[in-house]
């Protein structure tokens, strides 16, 4: 059953992946993009992470994705002229298959061995234990995040802001 | 079609964080249009927290998901500000052509 | 101490005073201290040797070196090198021919030079260059022998470009001096190896030690040493083939060429092979090279001779053959008879010069034998004086030169009979251009007289008497021709002074073997028929020369041409040199290979750099490429250094 | 604070005194440069004191050892011997020198000028007395900026060519010895030469023989290349010929000796085995250089070109005496530096004369100066005289002490060597005639004043010290002679002590760090 | 977990400068809406550098104190508070370059000043982190305050370009950055610095991801210090980018992410050095070649100073490389050094650039010398030490690089080092050549004497230079002390 779904929301992520890629029109890979996020998200569940799995919907899927596409919409960006292609288009294919393929190699070869997923296996992913890891160990970065977040607020202004001067 | 098995190494998920994390990259080595570029980042952000979540189960700790929590936080505050700096360059030059945006160089 | 140092200080306080003041003294004051001085000198000099005892004792004083030190000059770890002053006999002899000669043409340079610009820098040079001599000849070690050596070259340099305003003037000074440096290269490097092998440069020190070894010593730096000391030799006396630069040399005013390169610096050569007499003696072979070279040189200048229609080129190629007899008489082992040439030659030619510079005096400037004649009635005095002159270098008994050439040619009978006859060859063929230029300039119809006008001006800023070359030929002042009188006198009587027997103490003696009494009738009889020859020639029928060279035309045009030596140094050596080192070091060397790769390595870089920049396409998408391309071979060289653990 | 230190930074504090002069007027750097130069000559006068007299001292005189830079233990230490002395008050003797020289030649950016010089002079005088291998190195490239500027300001036209090719060569082969006096420091500990070289002979400090010969390469080829030895020359004719008169003269009589100062200070006795090994080498590009800069001096239309070459030629020897490792050899090369830089600085001063006067530096300009200005004639004969090495001038003396030892270790070398004082002659009368004899055209009359009072006044201390150098040579010799003593004896220690480095099991223990 | 949930009041007192720069920025925003543009450009200068001054107090008090904090998030080790003084003095520098740009381009002070506080806030935690988390956390504050300021003039599409590439290719680095992270975490289950060094010094540790995660990671630090061949974004954002902040980021966050290379590298990579010392060794030799050859082609200054500021990576790199104490002391005395010289360099260049960065051609340098004599002398002051040039900071830091690298046998490196530096001289001397021996062009007409707070980061600058190049001792003991092992 695990590995069944595992094949599924795998499926569903590398097929939205590629879409990702292949579409020209930035609305169909920002939709992919949601899909990757939602097979993401239930990939996490079977890995025991709630809380992640949530927020992944949440923030990422939510927040994050709506903000692109309103972006998309806003500047009412279309589909993507035919223009001439750099050298990184052509040598693009060899390098990713280099990189994925010394990834994988790396993984499948290096990496100690493991026991399977199972689903239940590890529940300490819940918000109880998160929260109690970012309130105690992780106070620090929890809390600089919040300047990192006003950096950002800041930054987004000045650059969006409507005039000058 | 050989039986399925009840369940799958970890090591698939990190093949499958592997192949997500290409694939961004190839959205940002194949696509034209900055978003999408933008949108290639964040796919390869997704597969990174995947391989955080999948280490955590691993581990059997909780440290991969706050690492992965934080990397969503910082990519949300990183699509705040990206999304203005393309709204800026969309203002000045009308257009969201990557190749476009290449003034600058030798 | 004899304040030997005052000899040639004297000349140098002169040099001094006329070349800071000169400008400003008046002629008189400058003619007195360039003459009191030389003279100050030759007086200094006979106090000297007979405080020595020289006049008055005879055989038993300068046994041995006189020697004064001063100071210390160069000090060098073991090598000592003092500024010190010495007197022995051949000093002596050598002494009394510079500062007595060298007074004389001081006198008639007053008097030759009274018209000319530049007076007190003629003056000042002419000093300096007795200093120079005379450091030369008292020199106590072979580096100050070379400090000497040099310096004359310097002055002969100053002197033959003495009228700097001709480039051909120039162009001889340059050419002797350079040929000059050549001869020092290998004095130098005879000094060197005397220096290696002695330990020291000081005469007494060195031929001590040279003495002590064996006769014929096997060893061949010996050799080397002799030989090299006689480059050096060969370069100062103008031996082939090194001889190149004394015809050229005439382009100084006449005095120089009396004093310089005729009597005295020229000479420098002999008296410095006898000097190291010991050295040659205890090498291998090195004598015979002298004696071949300066009988070859005594030849082949006199062949020279026969056709030159320039004066002084007449009296310039007798003194390189002079010079070589001197050679042929220090390689046949007879030291003493070279030193007595050296005296007698000083004497005679130093005369023919005089007397030459009187007869271009009186043709107001005109060198040309082919366009004089017929002096003997306008300049009396010079025509006796140069026939004095003439009948001694032609070896006519009594005559000086008889004397010192007949020692020679018996001590070249003796070392190879062969040597002899040559000699004796030579000897006529000086006989007769002597003597061929005699008739010309004071006998026959005078040729000068159509032509006169026009000559002063072409010379007028080149040698003397622009100012005064209108008129008939006419004897020179008394400054002139007193010098003459006592130069004839010496001429005439110097053979009596006997030399050989003078130097005994230091070279052995040459006795005549017996049953050789006939050499002297022949080398005479010689004399004799180049005389009667060059009358027959240019006094009875003067249509002979013309026919020989017209008969004998190729080998008249190669002696006319003085074999073209300088033609072939010039090809050979000299313009290669220069073209070789423009065309080839200069151009292709320096600035391409060298400069080339300098400027090519720059260009590389920034051509290197045009590449790099490349890499900045200023796309993005390109960009990233790198990116993806540099983490691919960071990953894989960080897996690669970790030897797959 | 000796009289040593005094004279290495009065010239720093006067660079800085100029630097914050008001701009505006001319003048006032002009006599403030000309102020502090003196100054400074005369009181580095009183640094010959020690050396004169009988016995020459042992050691460094005026020694100040202060420490400056904690870790790594770099030390102001700096001192004085009978090998720096001269070059110390050559140094000071020419700069006032150059100051005067351009008293006139220089009327643009006048107060910037006159501070580089006298900020060159504070390089130049800290590379002949710094004892601390860093140090040394410091103002090594400390002259290099002031020169660079001198050059490329007031140079000729092709100036800023030559001024970054003189920068560049010259920083491409400091870096190495910078790695050398790097290396020398990690494997001693100290950077103080004094220290070194007495760890060096005491064993405590054992180079491997290919260690050895690294770093000799290395400290070499920055000597080399200042020298300049051939084949690393040829930034010093554009150098020369750009630079203004006064930057050819520091150029040529100073900051060429900081190569072979170099050679005889540090490369032979830190590194005699490796020296000993490349001397033939070494010797052979010498005497290539001897004759080849000889060569080419003889077929240069620019007389600048053809001085500059022929300090290639000068040197030559200078290195030639220095790798026969003879008494006279080292005697005779440290004599020729001061030489060389008396009358090869004469010699450019003097063509600086003549190009004031006719603002051109070809041959072909000039022909019959010597008629219209008769003293100028005179002073350049000399002065040529004294380069060709004539006798009883300075030059002589150096060149024959540098043969006479040459003669002992090689003497095909010589000889060759010899050849070159042949072509010296040649090219340097050949100069002379093209220049001063012959008739003056009648533009060149009118334009060629005779020597003015102030030529003069550089002029004669220069010819004097030509004469006094080539006849009274116990003035100068015998401290330089005590000090090459000393270096010669070091030399034949270390060239005796068994090496252990021959061995390739006592060599990686000498390398173990 | 560890037992002391809550920080105790040593803890907070370490994390003092960055609590204080958090206020000064929060307090500059917040008056931001008081004030009028002009009086914002008066106001917030003083004001930030107060708070810098204020929080450099501080992290030297901190010094006093060291030790970790907040739940061994943080380390205040001497290095780290080396590295806070740094990059908060080069933050002063920074703003006292930027007064005069910023009235001359009529931008609001407000954000900009808060921007460079946050970045340098950034900075500080990088320095010191002891956590991945919180290099991570650090990185991106200092990140993304520095791809808003090197696009806040948003009108001018240079500085839009700019910040675009910065941003896009910056992000695209960290996804590498974080991938590495994720590998080393699940390798050695913590993100805590000793705990990876602790992990894998045991016997079992997987050396091979061990090293394939540093390769990843040292390709996000790679980017951040412009190493090879992650460096090309840097010529096109520093030209882009206004003439003040690419001063600053040629050395504020380039020594940071040094900071934490050298941290994260000699610490929790410590054990694999063998596997990453040649790969860095080969970065140390492209980054200096690819710097300073490239250099040799420019014609624009800002761009000849990116590369060139390429090019000093690299010679930090070979301090990396000999990864020893000596080399790390080395590393942060250079990074001191270059700092003073590189923003007095961009300071002169701000300030000759004027209006709209007209005059950035090298070219326009013609004549400098005479109208503003002072000027091009500070200028030439820093280029002697770019080229190091004795007396000069840039002189010493070379030097004690090249003799850390000697020390750790790496001669080839140190050679080709040294050569690299020779042929960095030409570009250099270049610049001097036009200012000096070039005759005044149009392009020194209307220049203006420079602004009193310019001319106090010129001088300042040139100060720093001179000392550190005469008497380098001082710092260079501190940076001793206080050096990674």
């Amino acid at each position: 059953m695990d590995a069944l779904l595992f094949m599924i929301f795998a499926a569903i992520a590398v097929v939205c992946g590629i879409n990702l890629v292949v579409q020209t029109h930035p609305i169909s890979s920002a939709l992919s993009l949601v899909g990757v996020m939602g097979a993401l998200a239930a990939l996490y569940l079977l890995l025991g992470g709630e809380f992640i799995a949530a927020a992944q919907l949440v923030v990422y899927a939510g927040a994050i994705m709506v903000l692109f596409i309103f972006v998309i919409m806003l500047l009412n960006a279309g589909t993507e002229a035919r223009g001439r292609r750099s050298w990184a288009h052509y040598a693009g294919v060899p390098l990713l298959l280099l990189l994925f393929g010394l990834i994988a190699c790396l993984i499948t070869r290096r990496m100690p061995a493991s026991e399977n997923v199972v689903f239940g296996q590890f529940t300490k992913g819940g918000p109880l234990d998160i929260g109690r890891a970012l309130f105690t160990t992780y106070l620090l970065p929890f809390e600089v995040t919040s300047v990192l977040i006003l950096v950002a607020i800041l930054g987004a202004i000045v650059l969006a802001r409507k005039e000058i001067d | 079609m050989p039986a399925l098995p009840a369940s799958v190494p970890l090591s698939w998920y990190l093949i499958l964080s592997a192949i997500l994390f290409s694939l961004g990259v190839a959205g940002f080595l194949f696509r034209r249009n900055i978003i999408t570029v933008f949108m290639s980042i964040e796919l390869m952000l997704n597969a990174v927290n995947l391989s955080f979540v999948t280490f955590s189960y691993k581990l059997k700790q909780v440290d991969g998901h706050i690492f992965s929590f934080f990397v969503m936080v910082v990519a949300a505050a990183e699509a705040a500000v990206g999304l203005a700096i393309i709204l800026t360059v969309f203002k000045n030059r009308q257009t969201l052509e990557i190749d476009e945006v290449s003034s600058l160089k030798n | 101490m004899h304040q030997l140092w005052l000899i040639p200080l004297l000349p140098l306080a002169g040099f001094a005073i006329n070349g800071l003041f000169g400008r400003r003294l008046a002629k008189p004051a400058i003619n007195a201290v360039a003459v009191g001085s030389v003279l100050l000198s030759f007086l200094w000099v006979l106090k000297t040797l007979s405080a020595l005892g020289v006049f008055g004792g005879g055989e038993s004083v300068l046994e041995l070196a006189y020697q004064e030190h001063y100071f210390t000059w160069i000090q060098s770890g073991s090598l000592n090198i003092g500024v010190d002053f010495a007197i022995d006999r051949l000093t002596a002899v050598m002494l009394m021919i510079v500062t007595g000669v060298g007074f004389l043409i001081h006198v008639y340079a007053v008097g030759y030079m009274a018209h000319e610009g530049g007076y007190y820098r003629f003056f000042a040079y002419l000093n300096l260059f007795m200093f120079f001599m005379l450091t030369l000849v008292l020199g106590a070690n072979f580096l100050l022998l070379f400090v000497g050596w040099e310096g004359v070259g310097l002055c002969s340099y100053l002197l033959i470009g003495f009228y700097f305003l001709e480039k051909f003037a120039t162009d001889a000074g340059n050419k002797a001096f350079i040929v000059n440096r050549i001869g020092d290269f290998g004095f130098s490097l005879a000094v060197f190896l005397i220096a290696m092998h002695f330990g020291s440069l000081d005469f007494t020190t060195v031929f001590g030690k040279a003495k002590d070894m064996p006769v014929e010593s096997s060893a061949g730096w010996m050799t080397a040493i002799a030989l090299l000391l006689f480059v050096g030799a060969a370069g100062k006396s103008a031996q082939i083939p090194l001889y190149v630069w004394l015809p050229d040399a005439m382009a100084g005013p006449t005095p120089v060429s009396a004093l310089i390169h005729a009597a005295t610096m020229v000479t420098a050569g002999v008296y410095m092979v006898a000097r190291s007499s010991e050295i040659f003696l205890h090498a291998h072979g090195a004598l015979e090279v002298v004696a071949m070279v300066g009988l070859a040189t005594a030849f082949f200048a006199a062949t020279m001779g026969l056709a030159q229609t320039d004066i002084k080129k007449v009296y310039a190629y007798s003194t390189v053959s002079q010079l070589g007899y001197m050679f042929l008489g220090l390689g046949s082992g007879a030291f003493s008879a070279g030193i007595f040439h050296v005296m007698t030659h000083a004497f005679f030619k130093a005369l023919l010069f005089l007397g030459a510079g009187s007869v271009i005096h009186a043709m107001s400037g005109e060198q040309d034998l082919g366009k004089m004649g017929g002096l003997k009635k306008y300049t009396p005095i010079t025509f006796w004086t140069l026939l004095c002159a003439s009948v001694a270098i032609a070896g006519i008994p009594p005559f000086s030169g008889y004397h010192s050439k007949d020692a020679i040619l018996a001590a070249a009978y003796e070392f190879a009979p062969w040597m002899y006859w040559v000699g004796v060859v030579t000897a006529g063929m000086t006989a007769f251009y002597v003597f061929r230029a005699f008739f010309l300039a004071f006998f026959g119809e005078p040729r000068w007289k159509k032509t006169h006008d026009s000559h002063g001006h072409g010379h007028e800023d080149r040698d003397a008497h622009g100012g005064h070359g209108h008129g008939e030929p006419h004897e020179s002042p008394a400054s002139m021709w007193v010098p003459l009188a006592v130069l004839a006198v010496g001429s005439l009587a110097g053979g009596y002074i006997n030399i050989p027997k003078w130097l005994e103490p230091m070279f052995k003696l040459h006795e005549e073997a017996p049953g050789t009494e006939w050499l002297v009738i022949v080398s005479v009889a010689a004399g004799v028929i180049g005389i009667a020859l060059a009358a027959l020639f240019y006094l009875v029928s003067p249509g002979i020369p013309e026919g020989l060279a017209r008969t004998f035309s190729t080998p008249y045009r190669w002696i006319y041409n003085k074999y073209f030596v300088d033609e072939f140094y010039d090809a050979l050596v000299v313009n290669p040199t220069v073209d070789g080192s423009r065309s080839l070091l200069w151009r292709v060397v320096d600035a391409g290979a060298i400069d080339g790769t300098v400027n090519g390595v720059g260009k590389t870089a920034r051509a290197v750099g045009g590449i790099l920049k490349r890499m900045q396409s200023g796309s993005i998408r390109s960009y990233a490429a790198w990116v993806v391309l540099g983490s691919i071979i960071v990953i894989t060289a960080i897996n690669m250094a970790g030897g797959g653990k | 604070m000796s009289l040593l230190d005094i004279v290495l930074f009065l010239p720093l504090v006067g660079f800085l005194l100029l630097v914050f002069t008001p701009k505006g007027n001319d003048q006032l750097p002009r006599v403030m440069a000309l102020g502090i130069s003196l100054l400074v000559f005369v009181i580095s006068l009183g640094l010959i004191g020690p050396f004169m007299g009988s016995t020459i001292p042992e050691g460094y005189q005026f020694v100040t050892d202060a420490s400056w830079i904690s870790s790594p233990p770099i030390r102001y230490h700096i001192g004085l011997d009978g090998l720096s002395l001269w070059l110390v008050l050559l140094t000071t003797l020419l700069t006032p020198i150059a100051v005067l020289v351009s008293w006139k030649s220089i009327d643009h950016r006048v107060k910037e000028f006159f501070a580089f010089l006298i900020l060159l002079e504070f390089g130049l005088i800290g590379v002949f007395v710094s004892l601390d291998l860093f140090l040394f190195y410091v103002f090594w490239e400390i002259g290099l900026v002031p020169m660079y500027f001198l050059i490329g300001i007031w140079g000729h036209d092709r100036r800023i060519y030559a001024a970054v090719k003189f920068f560049l060569y010259t920083m491409a082969g400091s870096v190495l010895m910078l790695a050398g006096i790097i290396y020398l420091y990690n494997r001693a500990g100290t950077f103080d030469y004094v220290q070194i070289l007495s760890q060096l002979q005491s064993g405590r400090l054992v180079l491997s023989s290919q260690a050895e010969m690294l770093l000799f390469s290395a400290f070499f080829l920055a000597f080399a290349i200042k020298v300049p030895l051939f084949p690393l020359h040829t930034w010093l004719p554009d150098a020369h010929v750009e630079a203004p008169t006064a930057g050819s003269i520091m150029l040529a009589s100073v900051m060429l000796k900081m190569g072979t100062y170099g050679l005889v200070r540090y490369s032979v006795p830190l590194f005699p085995n490796a020296a000993h090994k490349a001397a033939p080498f070494i010797i052979g590009l010498a005497v290539i250089g001897i004759i080849y800069g000889a060569l080419v001096a003889l077929v240069q239309p620019n007389m600048k070109k053809l001085v500059a070459y022929s300090s290639v030629s000068h040197l030559g020897f200078v290195v030639l005496g220095v790798f026969s490792f003879t008494q006279q050899g080292l005697d005779g090369a440290v004599y020729q530096m001061l030489n060389h830089g008396i009358s090869t600085g004469a010699l450019f001063m003097l063509v600086g004369f003549l190009y004031e006067r006719r603002h051109s530096l070809e041959i072909s300009a000039y022909g019959g100066v010597a008629t219209p200005a008769p003293n100028l004639a005179i002073v350049f004969l000399i002065t040529t005289l004294a380069s060709v090495g004539l006798p009883m001038l300075n030059n002589f003396v150096g060149e024959y002490l540098v043969l006479q030892g040459a003669s002992q270790v090689n003497f095909t070398a010589t000889v060759f060597a010899a050849v070159g004082v042949i072509l010296s002659a040649c090219y340097m009368l050949w100069l002379y005639q093209r220049t001063f004899y012959g008739k003056a055209s009648e533009s060149l009359s009118h334009h060629m004043p005779d020597l003015s009072t102030r030529e003069w006044a550089v002029s004669v201390p220069l010819l004097l010290l030509m004469f006094w150098m080539g006849i009274y040579t116990q003035t100068f010799m015998p401290p330089i002679s005590a000090q090459n003593a000393r270096i010669l004896q070091q030399y034949q220690q270390q060239q005796n002590r068994p090496q252990s480095a021959n061995t390739p099991g006592a060599s990686e223990v000498a390398n173990a760090r | 977990m560890p037992a002391n949930a809550f920080p105790t009041s040593a803890e907070y007192l370490r994390f003092l400068p960055e609590i204080i720069l958090t206020l000064g920025g929060v307090v500059i925003m917040l008056l931001e809406a008081v004030f009028t543009n002009d009086d914002q450009r008066k106001i917030f200068g003083p004001l930030s550098i107060v708070a810098l001054f204020a929080a450099l107090l501080a992290s030297i008090s901190a010094a006093g104190d060291p030790g970790a904090a907040f739940s061994n998030m943080l380390v205040i080790d001497g290095f780290a508070s080396f590295f806070r003084a740094l990059v908060i003095g080069i933050g002063v520098l920074a703003i006292l370059g930027s007064t005069g740009y910023l009235r001359q381009e009529r931008m609001p002070g407000g954000e900009y000043h808060a921007l460079i506080l946050f970045s340098i806030l950034g900075q500080c935690v990088m320095v010191s982190a002891n956590e991945l988390i919180m290099i991570f956390i650090g990185l991106e504050i200092s990140s993304i305050a520095s791809y808003v300021l090197a696009g806040y003039l948003r009108d001018d599409p240079r500085n839009n370009e700019s910040a675009l590439k910065y941003f896009l290719l910056g992000s695209f680095a960290t996804a590498f950055l974080l991938y590495g992270v994720a590998w080393i975490y699940g390798l050695t289950g913590s993100t805590n610095l000793d705990q990876i060094r602790g992990a894998l010094q045991t016997s079992a540790a997987p050396l091979v991801m061990a090293g394939a995660a540093a390769a990843f990671m040292f390709v996000g630090f790679g980017f951040k210090i412009s190493a090879a061949p992650f460096q090309i974004w840097a010529p096109d954002v520093y030209q882009g980018a206004p003439a003040p902040v690419s001063g600053f980021l040629s050395v504020g966050p380039k020594a940071a992410a040094f900071a934490i290379l050298l941290r994260v590298f000699m610490t929790a990579f410590g054990p694999i050095a063998d596997r990453w010392e040649p790969m860095v060794w080969g970065c140390a030799l492209a980054t200096m070649m690819v710097g300073n050859f490239a250099a040799l082609q420019q014609s624009n200054i800002k761009r000849m100073l990116a590369y060139s500021s390429i090019a000093h990576a690299g010679y930090v790199l070979v301090a990396v490389t000999a990864h020893s104490e000596t080399g790390s002391a080395a590393a942060m005395f250079y990074l001191a050094a270059y700092a003073f010289t590189n923003l007095g360099a961009f300071a002169v260049v701000t300030y000759f650039s004027r209006k709209g960065e007209k005059y950035v051609a090298i070219d326009d340098f013609a004549g400098l010398s005479q109208r503003q004599p002072a000027m091009a002398a500070m200028l030439t002051i820093f280029l002697l030490s770019l080229i190091g040039v004795p007396l000069t900071a840039g002189f010493f830091g070379k030097f004690y690089i090249f003799k850390a690298a000697l020390d750790a046998n790496l001669t080839w490196l140190t050679v080709l080092g040294l050569l690299n530096s020779a042929v960095a001289a030409y570009y250099y001397l270049r610049l001097l050549v036009v200012m000096y021996f070039k005759d005044p062009g149009d392009s020194v007409e209307n220049l203006e004497p420079a602004g009193l707070s310019l001319q106090i980061a010129v001088y300042a600058s040139a100060f720093g230079t001179l000392l550190l190049g005469i008497f380098p001792g001082w710092v260079l003991d501190i940076a001793t002390k206080s050096a990674l092992k």
